[in-house]
């Protein structure tokens, strides 16, 4: 029997553990235990007492551990991660990359492991590289022109943002070798450069959450991505940000007003932003990108208020733990479904849209009654309206996803694996965020009462209901404005292009330096001195004037 | 002889252990390939028993010596110390590494008991820059390497193969007159010295006394083994010598010259002059800020390249200043970051160099954009080259990234803040240049008409050098943090330059 | 004016004259005597050292003088033939780099 | 014993060219091999002689100075003569199978070696400043012979060129000791020093003879001589000619200077003479670099090298370098001496097996001449000074010496020189590298080496590698009977 600790290690590198079935080129088994490996992330969540799992030799040395985050994490991670994994065998039975697929999924859903359960610095850095890059080829699965596209949008950005966090991440071990995570917003907090170095970690992991205007990516990688890759980039990947942010901003160590409003406004942006440009979109899973990039910014938000007052930081990483495992397991049923074939689709995504909306019962309404119940103590009834407001541009979108969902043609054809990984999902979103609640914040299902919660929990429901069925019936979307996916990305990519032309030309017209005189100059000139020197009488010359010289000097030593 | 004289003289039997292959090989007729391989193989598996002896030798706390008095006042010194060990060590491992994969690369190409001769010569050179006791011994290894090392650039023979040899030599010969002036002038200012951890300390006198005499003499030999270590503007000759064979672009760049320059800049500044020293007389901080240059500049360059091989190369022209870096900033976070790239970087580019020798040997694949597909044809390999792309990109858990860590951590602990923003710059860059070379290999499609492969059995000597280089990249990274890995042996040398107070 | 003075004026005034030959002389016989006549000169001279006490003659400038023209005697027909053989392979009566 | 072994050392050789001028070289191959052997042994005698007891002396036939000759054997003429004598074997062993390959019989060259051999153990061994000059003579009358011996026409030329200015340089060394004499009554090499301070007829003499040597060991500007002379010989003599008897020249001066006019040392006299010396380095280092043919690249050489020798003298007289630069300058001269013989007897074999030397022939040679091309590739790492080459040790004196006094000018032409020779060593090596152009090898036909001549050059050069195991014993040697200043 192994000890407990390594529970760790096996609930991260568990599912990687499970590829080798795939050698046994059995469809049925592969399915079944692919499925069946994440389910080792849970492990740990199953034995008490405090786990901590440190590995001297490994890294610098390694230490893995178990937080409310991470735990509450590993709950989104196991059933998003094995319905992805079922859906991948389901749908690229008999395709020559399945292996690569599966591989590719699998090493970034141990990576998100490791980035859940890593307790020190390098090691979280060290998973969350191999997350980003693990990505990669997933995005570019497809490996047509888009999905290159989309892979080089995807790597430039998370490169970058990898280029912030490993600049935050030494800054950080400079004051405190290779810290305990948990000691790192302390260090942060205590920084000499601590401005610098939170603006570096917003800026890194706001990348990876999409916030608006680092956001571009998502709408260019889920196209282009196959559809469990789509749902695991959704679902899982973009909340690692939520990790970094949680674990290493000293939120709840000090107060950052100014900063917290900040990052309010930047997540509240987001949210605004990327509905209405959502809405414009003409492809589903497009559509479902700018809806993650959007939800993400409500998860922003709640860091934002965490940040602005340390007192309700606790409430603040509930809510966003509660909130990150709805809208994980909500948009993986949401990209899960778009996987599936025919109209009848549509109705696999009503659950999981009514829950992004909020509607009544659903756990998006447990999601938002834990945003509006931190933000209130703070902003009032502004929060609750804005709330509102915001809601009801997601109904929106959510109308726009199922109106386009409904075109699609066919009649199912569907592995019935691939619909157990749907309905799998559907069911744990209705399950598994409420179970929490009840657990962890025992109160926030108590605060769904009275009349008025009821009408303000479905007043978004309605009247974007509404207004979304009105524009689909009477405009069809026509006049809506064409914003290509990733909004500014590609006007930008153009002008990048222009402006490296421009710059070659003008290389090309800076005068080039002369070259150096060569060394037949100099083997010239040497045959012109030696013919000089080569006749007899010039030696018999040369040969009194040595004389004459050494003589002189001879006589003037003398003296 | 009783057997602890012999055991004393350890250094000198390892040295002699690759002089003696040289010899063997050279009087040995061309076609006599199976007694070749032999001695190749017998002799570089001798050297690293005899390393592997002394390592443990050293661990146990005994300090090898071979003193022989050359001239009145100049002695041939070799020592045995820990920092000595670690390149030792390497050049041992990485040179058996080498010599199987070359007896595969070169089985059909002529003048191969020259080639083979010069390459265990070569190795013997480094060997005693490894050892090196004191400046006349550094001085005498590095120079014997620049000649060994040539008629292996030139090995080829063409017209490009010989313009890169004149550039090699005009660079390194150019250099050795620079380092050749200093260390006589240490000479004939203090007299026959030997290194000393934390530097010497009739060289500090001096500093004090005739700073700017000292100034001269420290930059004058760091001027010296900046060529080796391809220093901006120093650098030409690298990207030049990419024409030599892909064995000798691999020793050369990992384990042979760049690091006997790396390895001389560690010895200069740390057991000559010593950090503090080299600090006042303003020395390091020009050097901090010409290999911080070097860093970018090399990775611009490399951007631009379009043959593997000299993408490489200008790869290893800004990896191998983390090494200058790290020596240079002069702390002990710093140091050990530059002394475990020291290793790091000759694995991991080792390892490239034996793919993109892999991919020419067998494919005829020189340039980058001939890569596409590759990798699903030739996984192995592949994954090899992505180990060692990856590692020197700085992603964990591969070796690169302990490197970056310390350095980091090194240039924070001096207050050079700004170094981060260079180090994490080259970290984009490194990103920029290596990861579309994965992407060609692993993502775009083969093009139509590429001859069948020959499958990866056909040339696996080729292969496993690359493979084993590959997961000790791995592992040095991987298991950073045990007492054997070479984080591990660098931080015995920090402690040792460094003592604690 | 003493006998070794005037004998070392006359050697001195000799041997200008032959390095002076030796310079402007592209004829190799011509060059040749004129090493003879330096060689000559330098023997006047030691002959006139060995009077320089008029009471005592030194004998040893006497006997160098003697080895000097044995070996003189064997410098120039080594010279001669040298001369002759190159004449006869060349044709030419001085060296190639006189060419006018 | 140890008196007899200095008259031995000139007399063996001598009457080893008796005999074989009287028998015939068919006949007395067995005595040349048995005489150079004994001439080794005796050589290597004096130099343990000499480093156990101390400077050796020794009078022709029991006459004493001032009529009779001494010999007289120091640090510095034991290690000239040991390594004369090394080459001279080296020399030997080759002569014979190079000689029969080329078709001649020696008769010519044997006796003319033999005796250049004896005459260049006489002048290191003469303390006598007239006995100086005829052995200097009888180097001249050897050498013209040994260098027009193709008998072609630029081989003529050249000998008459070398021998018009040897006779003049001869005759001026002549007037020199004349008026050495005249002034100061003796002809003994260190008596006269003690007895001339810096006086105007010293200094006239001084210039007389320094000129005068300097025409016959072919410092620069009277260098113009020993290119084509050196060039054109056999490959033995060229090395003998190259390694010895120009050094034999050159070692007079250095002689001269520091036991006879050590007055007139002044600093202005050392730049002007070790300017001369600079020049040379760096101009013979120059013509080299643009020869077509092999031995032509060497033969320049050896006007560079010579010139180094030349920087002792503005070095000697600062204390901080003197000694430094002595010994530097002499281990200069005797791997000078290794390495030039065995580059020369390199190139006799390209010649040997090729039939010429012109340097693109080296294209492809390697497999037929590896072990040749080695021992060149060795000689010129000696030449250019670099590790672990007895050339490298030299220059580290040098330079040692020349920093510590703070000469940074002289370390410079040091530096210099050795980069210039690494460019003209390499152009040549670079071509032993060259591919083979399209056609070209199957018109080559290579003879195969007698293992002799595969192996003598090889065997030279290693000498000079040798130094670096030796070079202690080397230099406590040469500080028997060594002038004050530089002990």
């Amino acid at each position: 029997m192994i000890p407990a600790e390594w529970w760790l290690g096996v609930a991260i590198l568990g599912p990687m553990l499970a590829l080798p079935v795939l050698a046994t080129r059995r469809p049925l088994l592969i399915g079944a235990v692919m499925a069946a490996a994440p389910a080792v992330q849970l492990v740990p969540l199953t034995l008490s007492g405090d786990l901590q799992l440190s590995v001297p030799w490994l890294l610098l040395e390694a230490r893995f551990a178990v937080d409310a985050l991470g735990g509450g994490l590993l709950l989104l991670s196991a059933p998003v991660s094995a319905a992805v994994l079922l859906m991948a065998v389901a749908q690229t039975q008999g395709n020559i990359r399945q292996a690569g697929l599966l591989a590719a999924l699998t090493a970034t859903i141990c990576a998100f492991a490791g980035v859940l359960l890593a307790a020190d610095l390098a090691t979280f850095y060290f998973a969350y590289a191999v997350m980003t890059l693990g990505a990669y080829p997933l995005v570019v699965y497809r490996r047509d022109p888009e999905a290159f596209r989309a892979g080089r949008v995807y790597l430039g950005m998370a490169v970058l943002a990898e280029a912030a966090i490993l600049a935050a991440v030494l800054l950080i071990a400079a004051s405190g070798g290779n810290p305990d995570l948990a000691a790192v917003p302390g260090l942060v907090a205590e920084h000499p450069k601590a401005g610098l170095l939170v603006g570096l970690l917003l800026a890194g992991f706001a990348v990876k959450a999409g916030v608006v205007p680092l956001h571009a990516w998502l709408p260019l990688a889920h196209p282009a991505a196959p559809i469990p890759a789509s749902a695991l980039l959704s679902a899982l990947l973009v909340k690692a940000a939520l990790i970094g942010w949680w674990r290493l901003l000293p939120v709840g160590e000090v107060a950052l007003p100014t900063l917290g409003l900040a990052v309010i406004a930047a997540g509240v942006v987001t949210n605004l932003y990327a509905n209405l440009i959502g809405i414009t979109q003409h492809r589903a899973k497009t559509v479902l990108a700018y809806s993650t990039v959007s939800q993400m910014g409500l998860l922003t938000t709640l860091l934002g208020l965490g940040l602005i007052a340390p007192g309700v930081a606790g409430a603040a990483l509930l809510a966003t733990v509660l909130f990150a495992i709805h809208h994980g397991l909500a948009k993986g049923a949401l990209f899960l479904g778009c996987g599936l074939q025919g109209r009848g689709r549509g109705w696999y995504l009503l659950l999981p849209a009514l829950a992004l909306v909020g509607a009544p019962l659903t756990a998006g309404a447990l999601g938002k009654l834990a945003i509006k119940e931190v933000a209130e103590p703070l902003f009032g009834p502004l929060a609750a309206w804005l709330l509102t407001a915001l809601s009801v541009l997601t109904a929106l979108l959510m109308v726009r996803l199922l109106a386009l969902v409904a075109r699609g043609e066919g009649l199912g054809g569907d592995a019935p694996a691939s619909r157990g990984a749907v309905v799998g999902l559907i069911v744990a979103g209705l399950v598994v965020p409420w179970a929490v609640a009840a657990l962890f914040w025992p109160e926030l299902p108590g605060a769904m009462e009275g009349v008025g919660y009821w009408l303000d929990s479905s007043l978004p429901l309605i009247v974007g209901g509404a207004l979304g069925a009105w524009l689909l019936v009477h405009r069809h979307g026509r006049d809506l404005p064409t914003i290509p996916e990733g909004d500014w990305i590609k006007p930008a990519l153009l002008g990048g292009l222009r402006l490296r032309y421009a710059l070659l030309r003008i290389w090309q017209r800076l005068p080039h330096p002369p070259r150096p005189p060569s060394l037949s100059v100099i083997t010239r000139l040497s045959a012109a001195i030696e013919s000089r020197l080569v006749a007899v009488a010039m030696s018999g010359v040369l040969f009194l004037v040595l004389v004459l010289g050494i003589s002189l000097l001879g006589l003037l030593a003398g003296r | 002889m009783s057997l602890d004289a012999v055991h004393e003289l350890l250094p000198l039997w390892a040295l002699l252990a690759s002089v003696i292959t040289a010899v063997v090989i050279f009087a040995l007729r061309d076609h006599r390939q199976r007694q070749r391989t032999f001695w190749n193989l017998f002799g570089a598996s001798v050297k690293l028993v005899l390393v592997l002896l002394m390592l443990h030798g050293v661990m146990l706390g005994h300090s090898y010596e071979v003193v022989y008095p050359v001239l009145p006042g100049v002695t041939l010194l070799l020592t045995v110390d820990a920092l000595a060990l670690l390149f030792a060590f390497l050049s041992a491992v990485l040179w058996l590494v080498t010599t199987v994969y070359a007896v595969a690369y070169l089985e059909h190409s002529g003048q191969r008991a020259r080639f083979f001769g010069f390459f265990s010569l070569c190795v013997a050179a480094t060997f005693g820059i490894a050892l090196a006791g004191n400046l006349f011994t550094f001085f005498l290894f590095y120079e014997l390497l620049t000649l060994a090392t040539w008629p292996l650039v030139v090995h080829r023979g063409h017209p490009a193969a010989l313009a890169a040899g004149r550039t090699y030599l005009a660079y390194t010969l150019g250099g050795g007159v620079a380092l050749l002036t200093g260390v006589v002038a240490v000479q004939a200012a203090l007299g026959d010295v030997a290194f000393s951890a934390g530097g010497i300390p009739a060289f500090s006198d001096w500093a004090e006394a005739e700073p700017f005499q000292a100034t001269a003499v420290l930059a004058l030999m760091l001027a010296g083994v900046g060529v080796k270590a391809a220093l901006v503007p120093l650098h030409r000759w690298l990207p030049v010598a990419m024409v030599a064979p892909a064995p000798v672009s691999a020793l050369l760049h990992a384990v042979a010259v760049v690091k006997a320059g790396a390895f001389g800049v560690v010895r200069i500044l740390q057991d000559v002059a010593g950090p503090e020293v080299a600090q006042t007389l303003g020395v390091a901080p020009v050097l901090v800020a010409l290999a911080a240059v070097t860093i970018l500049y090399g990775s611009v360059r490399a951007l631009a390249q379009t043959d593997l091989k000299r993408r490489l190369a200008f790869s290893t022209v800004s990896q191998v200043s983390y090494i200058t870096l790290g020596v240079a900033l002069g702390g002990p976070l710093a140091l050990l970051g530059g002394l475990v790239h020291l290793v790091h970087q000759g694995l991991m580019k080792i390892t490239l160099f034996f793919c993109a020798g892999y991919y020419a040997e067998t494919r005829g694949i020189h340039r980058i954009d001939e890569l596409d597909g590759i990798g699903p044809r030739m996984p192995w390999i592949s994954a090899a080259f992505t180990v060692g792309a990856l590692g020197m990109i700085g992603l964990p858990p591969v070796a690169g990234f302990i490197s970056k860590w310390y350095l980091g951590l090194g240039a924070l602990e001096q207050g050079q803040t700004w170094l981060l923003g260079v180090l994490v710059l080259s970290t984009l860059l490194n990103a920029a240049y290596f990861l579309p070379v994965l992407r060609r290999i692993w993502m775009l499609p083969e093009p139509a008409g590429r001859p069948e492969v020959p499958p990866e059995r056909a040339s696996r000597w080729l292969l496993y050098p690359a493979l084993f280089t590959a997961a000790a990249a791995l592992l040095a990274g991987l298991l950073a943090a045990w007492d054997v890995s070479p984080l591990g042996w660098a931080q015995r040398i920090v402690e040792q330059e460094y003592p604690a107070p | 004016m003493t006998q070794a003075a005037f004998f070392s004026l006359v050697a001195g005034a000799l041997s200008g004259i032959a390095i002076y030959g030796l310079i402007t002389q592209r004829h190799l016989l011509r060059r040749i005597l004129a090493v003879n006549v330096l060689g000559n000169s330098v023997f006047l001279l030691l002959v006139a050292l060995a009077r320089r006490d008029p009471d005592y003659v030194d004998p040893v400038p006497h006997a160098m003088v003697l080895t000097g023209i044995v070996i003189a005697v064997s410098a120039t027909a080594f010279a001669l033939v040298l001369a002759r053989r190159y004449y006869s392979e060349t044709g030419l009566t001085h060296l190639p780099e006189d060419e006018e | 014993m140890s008196g007899v072994a200095l008259p031995l050392s000139f007399f063996v050789p001598l009457l080893t060219a008796l005999v074989v001028f009287v028998i015939g070289v068919r006949r007395a191959y067995g005595v040349i091999l048995l005489g150079a052997l004994t001439t080794l042994a005796v050589a290597l005698y004096v130099a343990y002689a000499v480093a156990v007891g101390g400077p050796q002396v020794h009078y022709l036939g029991g006459w004493e100075p001032p009529l009779g000759v001494e010999l007289y054997a120091d640090g510095l003429s034991a290690l000239m003569l040991a390594m004369t004598a090394l080459v001279g074997a080296g020399v030997t062993l080759y002569a014979g199978p190079y000689l029969r390959g080329k078709g001649h019989d020696g008769e010519r060259f044997w006796p003319l070696w033999l005796v250049q051999w004896a005459t260049l153990n006489g002048t290191f061994l003469s303390a006598d400043l007239f006995n100086l000059y005829v052995m200097l003579e009888l180097l001249t009358l050897t050498a013209a012979p040994l260098a027009a011996m193709a008998g072609d026409r630029p081989s003529l030329a050249a000998a008459m060129r070398y021998l018009l200015l040897a006779l003049l340089g001869s005759m001026a060394y002549l007037l020199g000791v004349a008026l050495l004499y005249g002034g100061t009554g003796t002809l003994h090499l260190r008596e006269a020093g003690e007895l001339a301070g810096a006086e105007p007829y010293t200094a006239v003499a001084a210039a007389l003879m320094t000129a005068g040597l300097f025409a016959k060991a072919a410092v620069f500007p009277l260098h113009i001589w020993l290119m084509p002379a050196h060039s054109n010989a056999p490959a033995p003599a060229s090395a003998a000619l190259s390694a010895l008897v120009a050094k034999a020249g050159l070692y007079l001066v250095l002689r001269l200077w520091l036991w006879t006019f050590p007055a007139l040392l002044s600093a202005p006299m050392g730049w002007l003479i070790g300017g001369l010396g600079a020049v040379a380095v760096v101009y013979g280092s120059v013509q080299a670099l643009r020869q077509p043919r092999l031995k032509q690249v060497i033969a320049y050489s050896t006007i560079a090298q010579l010139g180094y020798l030349l920087l002792l003298l503005p070095l000697v007289a600062l204390p901080a370098a003197a000694v430094s630069a002595w010994h530097g300058v002499v281990l200069h001269a005797l791997a000078h001496g290794f390495a030039k013989a065995g580059a020369f007897l390199a190139a006799g074999n390209m010649i040997y097996c090729l039939g010429h030397d012109r340097l693109e022939g080296l294209r492809g040679v390697t497999p037929y001449l590896s072990v040749t091309l080695l021992a060149l590739g060795l000689a010129f790492v000696s030449l250019m000074g670099l590790p672990p080459s007895g050339g490298f040790l030299a220059k580290w004196l040098l330079l040692e010496g020349a920093l510590a006094a703070g000469q940074w000018f002289w370390g410079g032409v040091v530096l210099l020189g050795g980069l210039i020779a690494a460019a003209y060593s390499f152009r040549v090596l670079a071509l032993a590298h060259a591919e083979v152009p399209h056609g070209y090898a199957e018109i080559r036909s290579p003879r195969r080496l007698p293992p002799a001549m595969e192996w003598a050059p090889l065997a030279l050069v290693l000498l000079a590698y040798g130094m670096l195991l030796g070079g202690v014993p080397i230099l406590e040697l040469l500080d028997q009977g060594a002038p004050e200043g530089v002990r």
